[in-house]
């Protein structure tokens, strides 16, 4: 990788009838530049007759913000019955260096029967969940949603200490004592 | 038994810091490759900022910090009118950890600035400090900036306030009838050491495996903390066991060995350094 | 940091209801002091005073050191106290709390600028060498009237306070061990005792009678979170008033406050003179003092 | 009965000592022990108690903090109130929560409108280290009040746990001591808060000193009452 | 060379404690080494900032205050030692999202003042009622400039000692949990030192529990 | 009494300088035939050298030298906002600019002073048109920068925004241009590029320029110009501050390419 095919910010890339604009680049009067220190990727477009799009990666992994829609990796701090207080640590795959925090609210938790739902049957702090961001929310946390099967609690531990394996999508068990507690599982993928 | 759902390594560190740290001790190596006595690379030098008396830049591993020296004058304390003053403190600001927040010094700053204290009184001169008893001395402000704080700062911050000592140079001073203290233009004084004294420090990870010079990831993992002060003539100065886990004195004189072998290693880095001035 | 809640309005009612029979949850009547025990020693200027349940450390030292550069031979004399989670869970280390305050203001006011303690007599060498006296002041049990609890201990302190000996012949000064000469009492103008009250307003604000009969002296913990107003009699032994502060609440006529200074010279009498006899009996028997007395370690 | 003194971290040893206690119970650890892996070692310090046969194991020891267990009764007092819940005080860590509906015959319309600074006795439904706390008013087998609810005038001390137990148990010394001179009502939680409410106001202030000063004393409790009566 | 009070160079001061001295904290201990004496008290397990909160254990706030002049970078070091006993001794996982301030107050300072500071902290946290895994007891001991090891030095001994030693112990598995040694010491005494400590806590680990007999019959339990 | 840090006396002053009557009072040397004390031309820029990544514990960062200046700056975030400043779709940059206390001549103070705060407020402002904010909502980037020597406090200024800008850069944080500063200072007759020694250089009548500027898109984000000077020589000195600020924007080109390169 010669490091003369990265760009750093502001470097022109093209002129806008040329690409289209993918991540890490912006437009302006007319001139595509690029945005983030990256390599220049060019895609052509699927379906002929449109134009390519021109595209900024980053090497080392982008530290991204968590998004509405994006799935984010969390650890469940606090528990009260009206959300659950999670440290969102991943966004998608990458990790991110400071943790941003988020609540699962009573009603997000899951998608049937959402008034009958007592949350300390689905989470318990130190759980591991995956979630999905469903709006930006307050000034001091991001509103999550596990309302889907592949989302809820990934990891947890007994009161034993012990990891436990989900056994069905609310409960899981621990390895040593085969004791079951409830939880909202998420589907193993 | 592993969980059904795969993290990447890079998640799976952070969400799970000590099953991960657990795994790789179990096969004798640490996550960043070193061997459990292994210290990390230590570069120093010194007498690279122009505007203070003495100055040093050391670097263990990532972990980096700058020391500074300036010298002022002041009248010596009335209990004790024929000793100068040694200030050290070290700066532990947002800029070298996000663990720190801006403002005055945390807790761990300043232990480790009473600490590079307690030391400073087995190998400075204070009586040399002194330019006119009960009326004029020096006062050497030492000040140590962290850059980027990767465990282990201690150890650091010493050898850069020892090479820094050793690289400082203060004018000639005397004091005249009416009482004010002139200084010559040359910087020729040095500011004589007794000894050297370097810190070593330890941790143990559940007990049992010894570890040096901890990182930052791994620090919050080991359940003790050992750091050994020793000097050229194999004394002791200090030796301070922190963190609520338990250690045997076996251990705790194995930490002191290591620390003899880790002496020599920097003593010679400290030579070399003020040698190329 | 636990917050500290309000009274429940059982307390209150039953703490008024009793108000209005003149009596006091704890069994006291009104202007009845709670029990004092004062423990002096060993080291010199060592003083732990009881008052009820609230308990105050306080530890007088002396240091030599250069006089201000305007003062040039006068002493210096320091006062601090500081809250910390002992003596409540609700105070924090670092902000000082609203109550600290308070409390830190009344006992400057009542002791330091009364000039209680006579600075001349500090002075060792004009202009280059005076003592500099400081008490620090350490509450370690919060049952209310930090302010009477806390003057008291700060005078036990000063009282049974001695400073080593000191000779000055021309430039030179030697200042003599406690073993070589006996060291010397602080020289002290006056002995200020400071009073504290609480008055309740009886809730009916529409008859407003006088609340002279809701008055009650050395609150406690309970008595100073439902007070509608307090006020601080600060008297010395000479019978004259050194301070008084009624900082806001509920208003009191005049003929109260005045009856109040009665009370609190009448009390502030008793409690000097209980003062003046735990330090007698003690210094007889107070060993010199392990170097910590005169606070010369550096 | 086993009793000697124990310090945190001394293990202690739980088997069975005769034939004629069956081993197959289980063996029940109260207060102050833990089992760590193989054995059973004690976490606080005090004395160590046993009922061999019911293989029950426990350590007799005082607190002032309290941690909220289920089924307890408790003093709180009502610190916050919100639509459907209020928050109360009741001396831990954290707050409890006491449900609108959880009183006796409470329905959607009718509920018991308690003030904000309003003391309560409640039982402890649900207490985890994980959760909030929650109280509620009414015995859960037969929804009944049975002195639970709201605590009206009256008086409230505090004291150590250790004595709140000793005043639950029956016949408490210093109770029966007072139960001859005055008539008192007396609602005791297991949170070191004890409410009182006697006919006047000299009697309960005699009724709170009373119990305040009774920490320690087991026999003299009769003297401590009379003394109490002179001063009134 | 015997020392200035008679005491021989292994024999430690007479010991006292109070306990639940303080009516306000959930724990209080006076303890002494002669007229060395430090009052710790312990409020716990209460609410926690959100700061300061931690989901899986209780987080330990220790707090030093010196007798004379306001604590500075000294006291804070103290505190970390405070801070040490702590977490070797409380079972901090029981009570997750929790507070336990333990507070030092040194009430007067004859000589190894740290050690009856960390003895203070140990008993307040049991007299706490808080679970704990053990009860370290520490012993401070000074290096004459002849060469001598003193247990339990005076502030005189400790002012002209060559070097100064404090170690804490575990009651159970007798093994260090806490060291801070200063000086100038070679390894063999720096060994002699850790010896003669630990023959010093095992007596005061003995103290601790006649303290305790005495506290529980005061309070009427040994019936 | 600042009782977090291991005391010192109340007062210490630096020692007069030994005045014997034989050398007279050190004075700037004057210029001789166009030439500085450094041996530089007026117009010459002073070796820059730009490392990033030098702090693994940031997201970004850089560490620059300008001749003797040398200047640490690191980028945390974006992360959460800590204090409760209520909702905002757009991202803030926070910045704490600090000399080191040996940094200048004479020793400064721990806390920060009025003129770090000033300096802190500038950086601030002269980063914020090049960040693409509206990217980072409820977040805040913190720029930590901290001044190791101080060779000129102008060029201290300069270094500082390159670093920042460099560093946010570093940190992956998006933006439509890197910002490079260049500062200069005044001699009477002509400016000269990059203010040289002593801190304080604004003598009596002497001025100094700080420009901070987009290179590719060409827009001046920020100038701070103190002193009084005439208008052509003021226009002359922007110009002479855009050439230094195309060489710097060069450099940090390079270096970012060369980091990032070699993090494949």
């Amino acid at each position: 990788m010669s490091s003369s095919a990265i760009v750093t910010p502001g470097q022109r890339l093209g002129r806008e009838h040329q690409y289209r604009t993918g991540p890490g680049t912006y437009v302006r009067n007319s001139v595509i530049h690029a945005s983030i220190v990256g390599t220049r990727e060019i895609h052509s477009a699927a379906e002929e007759g449109e134009l390519p799009t021109i595209s900024v990666t980053r090497g080392r992994e982008q530290t991204t913000l968590p998004q509405v829609d994006s799935i984010v990796t969390g650890k469940v701090l606090r528990v009260n019955p009206r959300f659950a207080t999670v440290a969102i640590m991943a966004v998608g795959p990458t990790a991110c260096r400071d943790e941003f925090q988020g609540i699962i609210r009573v009603q997000d938790v899951r998608a049937t029967e959402k008034d009958k739902v007592k949350i300390y049957h689905c989470f318990r702090p130190g759980d591991v969940v995956r979630a999905q961001v469903i709006s930006l929310g307050d000034a001091r946390s991001y509103y999550l949603s596990t309302a889907q099967n592949e989302l809820g609690v990934i990891f947890a531990r007994s009161v034993a200490g012990v990891p436990m394996i989900p056994i069905s999508w609310q409960e899981m068990q621990c390895t040593k004592t085969k004791t079951v507690e409830l939880r909202k599982c998420a589907k193993p993928m | 038994m592993t969980s059904p759902y795969a993290f990447s390594a890079e998640t799976f560190k952070r969400v799970q810091p000590s099953e991960y740290y657990r795994k790789f001790l179990e096969q004798d190596v640490r996550p960043d490759g070193r061997a459990f006595s292994q210290f990390r690379k230590t570069i120093l030098n010194a007498g690279c900022i122009s505007t203070a008396n003495g100055s040093a830049v050391v670097r263990i591993g990532d972990t980096t910090v700058v020391c500074g020296i300036k010298a002022e004058v002041a009248e010596p304390t009335l209990d004790q009118p024929a000793a100068g003053y040694f200030v050290p403190n070290v700066e532990l600001g947002p800029l070298c950890s996000a663990k720190f927040r801006p403002g005055p010094p945390g807790d761990l700053a300043q232990v480790v600035s009473e600490r590079l204290r307690k030391l400073s009184e087995e190998y400075i001169a204070f009586e040399e400090l002194c330019i006119e008893p009960e009326q004029a001395a020096w006062v050497v402000y030492a000040d140590l900036v962290c850059l980027n704080h990767d465990g282990n700062v201690l150890d650091a911050c010493q050898l850069a306030l020892l090479a820094a000592l050793k690289n400082a140079r203060l004018p000639e001073a005397q004091i005249g009838e009416d009482g004010i203290v002139r200084a010559g233009e040359a910087f020729t004084r040095a500011i004589t050491i007794k000894r050297p004294i370097l810190a070593a420090t330890f941790g143990l990870y559940e007990g049992r495996s010894l570890l040096a010079d901890p990182n930052a990831s791994e620090e919050p993992l080991l359940d003790s903390l050992v750091t050994v002060c020793v000097d050229d003539a194999e004394h002791l100065h200090a030796v301070w066991k922190s963190n609520g886990g338990r250690c045997s004195l076996e251990q705790l004189q194995r930490c002191v060995e290591l620390a003899r072998i880790r002496f020599t290693e920097l003593s010679a880095l400290l030579e070399s350094s003020a040698a190329d001035q | 940091m636990p917050k500290e809640f309000e009274p429940s309005i059982s307390e209150r009612e039953f703490v008024q209801a009793a108000l209005l029979e003149g009596k006091r949850v704890d069994g006291r009547t009104p202007y009845d002091v709670r029990a004092i025990e004062i423990h002096l020693g060993p080291e010199y200027g060592a003083a732990e005073v009881t008052l009820g349940k609230t308990r105050v450390a306080a530890r007088a030292s002396a240091t030599v050191v250069r006089p201000f550069p305007d003062r040039p031979n006068e002493g210096q004399f320091m006062l601090n106290l500081e809250l910390s989670p002992m003596a409540s869970a609700t105070f924090e280390t670092g902000r000082a709390s609203e109550e600290e305050v308070l409390v830190t203001r009344v006992l400057e006011k009542a002791i330091r600028q009364s000039r209680a303690v006579d600075t001349e007599s500090l002075c060792i060498l004009a202009g280059e060498k005076v003592w500099s006296v400081r008490v620090d002041v350490h509450v370690l049990d919060h049952h209310g009237n930090l302010i009477d609890c806390a003057t008291m201990a700060v005078v036990a302190a000063l009282l049974h306070f001695r400073r080593p000996d000191v000779t000055v012949i021309g430039e030179d000064v030697t200042i003599h061990t406690l073993e070589e000469r006996n060291p010397v009492p602080l020289a002290l103008h006056h002995i200020p005792i400071c009073i504290s009250f609480a008055f309740f307003e009886d809730g009916q604000p529409a008859n407003h009678s006088c609340p002279c009969d809701r008055l009650v002296m050395d609150p406690s913990r309970l008595e100073e979170r439902l007070q509608d107003g307090d006020m601080t009699v600060t008297v010395n032994t000479h019978r004259e008033l050194c301070a008084l502060s009624k900082a806001g609440g509920s208003p009191l006529p005049p003929d109260q406050v005045m009856r109040c200074v009665q009370l609190a010279a009448t009390k502030g009498a008793e409690i000097t003179n209980l003062i003046r006899k735990a330090v007698q009996d003690t210094t007889s028997r107070t060993r010199p003092g392990g170097g910590g007395g005169i606070g010369l370690d550096r | 009965m086993t009793r000697r003194v124990v310090l945190p971290g001394e293990t202690v040893d739980v088997s069975v000592t005769s034939e004629d206690i069956d081993a197959t119970q289980p063996v029940r650890l109260g207060p102050g022990l833990r089992q760590a892996e193989a054995e059973v070692c004690a976490v606080r310090g005090g004395q160590l108690q046993a009922q061999p046969e019911a293989r029950r194991w426990w350590i007799e020891s005082n607190k002032k903090r309290y941690v909220p267990a289920l089924g307890e009764p408790v003093v709180g007092q009502v610190i916050s109130r919100h639509a459907e819940e209020y928050k109360v005080d009741i001396g831990g860590a954290h707050s409890a929560v006491l449900q609108a509906m959880a009183f006796e015959g409470a329905t959607k319309k009718n509920r018991p409108n308690i003030k904000v600074g309003a003391l309560i006795y409640a039982r402890v439904s649900l207490a985890d280290k994980d959760m909030e706390p929650e109280l509620e008013c009414l015995n859960p087998t037969t929804g009944r009040s049975e002195g639970y609810g709201e605590l009206k005038d009256g008086f409230m001390i505090t004291c150590s746990l250790g004595h709140c137990r000793r005043l639950l148990r029956p016949g408490a010394a210093i109770l029966r001591a007072l139960g001859q001179h005055v008539p008192f009502e007396l609602a005791v939680g297991m949170n070191g808060r004890v409410w009182l409410r006697a006919d006047s106001v000299p009697h309960t202030i005699l009724t709170a000193n009373a119990i305040t000063r009774s920490e320690g004393i087991y026999h003299a409790c009769r003297r401590l009452v009379k003394q109490l009566l002179q001063q009134i | 060379m015997p020392r200035k009070d008679g005491r021989t160079t292994t024999q430690m001061r007479a010991m006292s404690a109070t306990q639940g001295a303080l009516e306000r904290a959930d724990g209080s201990v006076r303890f002494g080494f002669g007229d060395t004496q430090t009052m710790c008290a312990v409020n716990g397990p209460v609410e926690a900032r959100l700061r300061e909160e931690q989901l899986d254990r209780a987080t330990v706030e220790a707090v030093y205050r010196p007798i004379i002049g306001l604590p500075g970078v000294r006291a804070k070091e103290i505190e970390a030692a405070v801070q040490t006993v702590a977490e070797a001794s409380l079972l901090a996982g029981l009570h997750p999202r929790t507070l336990v301030q333990v507070t030092a107050q040194c009430m007067s300072d004859a000589g190894s003042s740290v050690a009856a500071t960390l003895n203070a902290t140990a008993m307040a946290l049991m007299d706490a009622g808080l679970p704990l895994r053990a009860v370290p007891a520490a012993v401070a001991c000074a290096i004459s400039p002849e060469g001598e090891v003193l247990v339990d030095p005076t502030a005189e001994e400790e002012q002209c000692a060559r070097s100064q030693h404090v170690f804490a112990f575990d009651n159970t598995s007798q093994e260090m949990v806490f060291c801070a040694s200063t000086g100038k010491f070679t390894a063999e005494e720096l060994a002699a030192c850790h010896d003669l400590c630990r023959a010093g806590a095992a007596k005061v680990h003995a103290f601790y529990r006649v303290a305790l007999e005495r506290k529980l019959a005061e309070e009427g339990i040994v019936a | 009494m600042d009782r977090r840090r291991v005391q010192g006396p109340e007062t210490s002053v630096v020692p007069f300088p030994l005045l014997d009557d034989a050398a007279p009072g050190v004075v700037a040397p004057p210029l001789q035939a166009g030439k500085r004390a450094g041996g530089r031309r007026p117009e010459d820029m002073r070796p820059i050298f730009l490392r990033t990544g030098l702090i693994s514990q940031a997201s970004g960062s850089a560490y620059i030298e300008m001749g003797r200046t040398k200047v640490a700056c690191a980028v945390y975030g974006p992360r959460q906002i800590k204090k409760q400043q209520g909702f905002s779709e757009q991202g803030r940059l926070y910045c704490e600019f600090k000399f080191a206390t040996f940094a200048c001549k004479k020793r400064r103070n721990h806390q920060r002073d009025s003129q770090e705060k000033e300096f802190s407020q500038v950086i601030v402002q002269a980063l914020t048109p090049s960040i693409r904010l509206e990217k980072l909502p409820k977040s805040v980037v913190d720029i930590y920068v901290t001044v190791v020597e101080n060779d000129g406090t102008a060029s201290c200024l300069a270094a500082a925004i390159t670093a920042a800008s460099t560093a946010l850069a570093d940190a992956g944080v998006e933006m439509i241009d890197l910002v490079a500063a260049a500062s200069l200072a005044y001699q009477q007759r002509r400016p000269e590029g990059d203010a040289p020694t002593g801190e304080n250089t604004r003598e009596a009548g002497a001025a100094d320029l700080v420009l901070a500027q987009m290179p590719s898109l060409g827009d001046v984000t920020h100038l701070l110009h103190r002193g009084p000077v005439d208008w052509a020589q003021m226009s002359r000195a922007v110009e002479q501050c855009i050439d230094v600020c195309a060489k710097i924007h060069a450099v940090m080109v390079h270096s970012l390419r060369e980091h990032s390169a070699a993090e494949q």
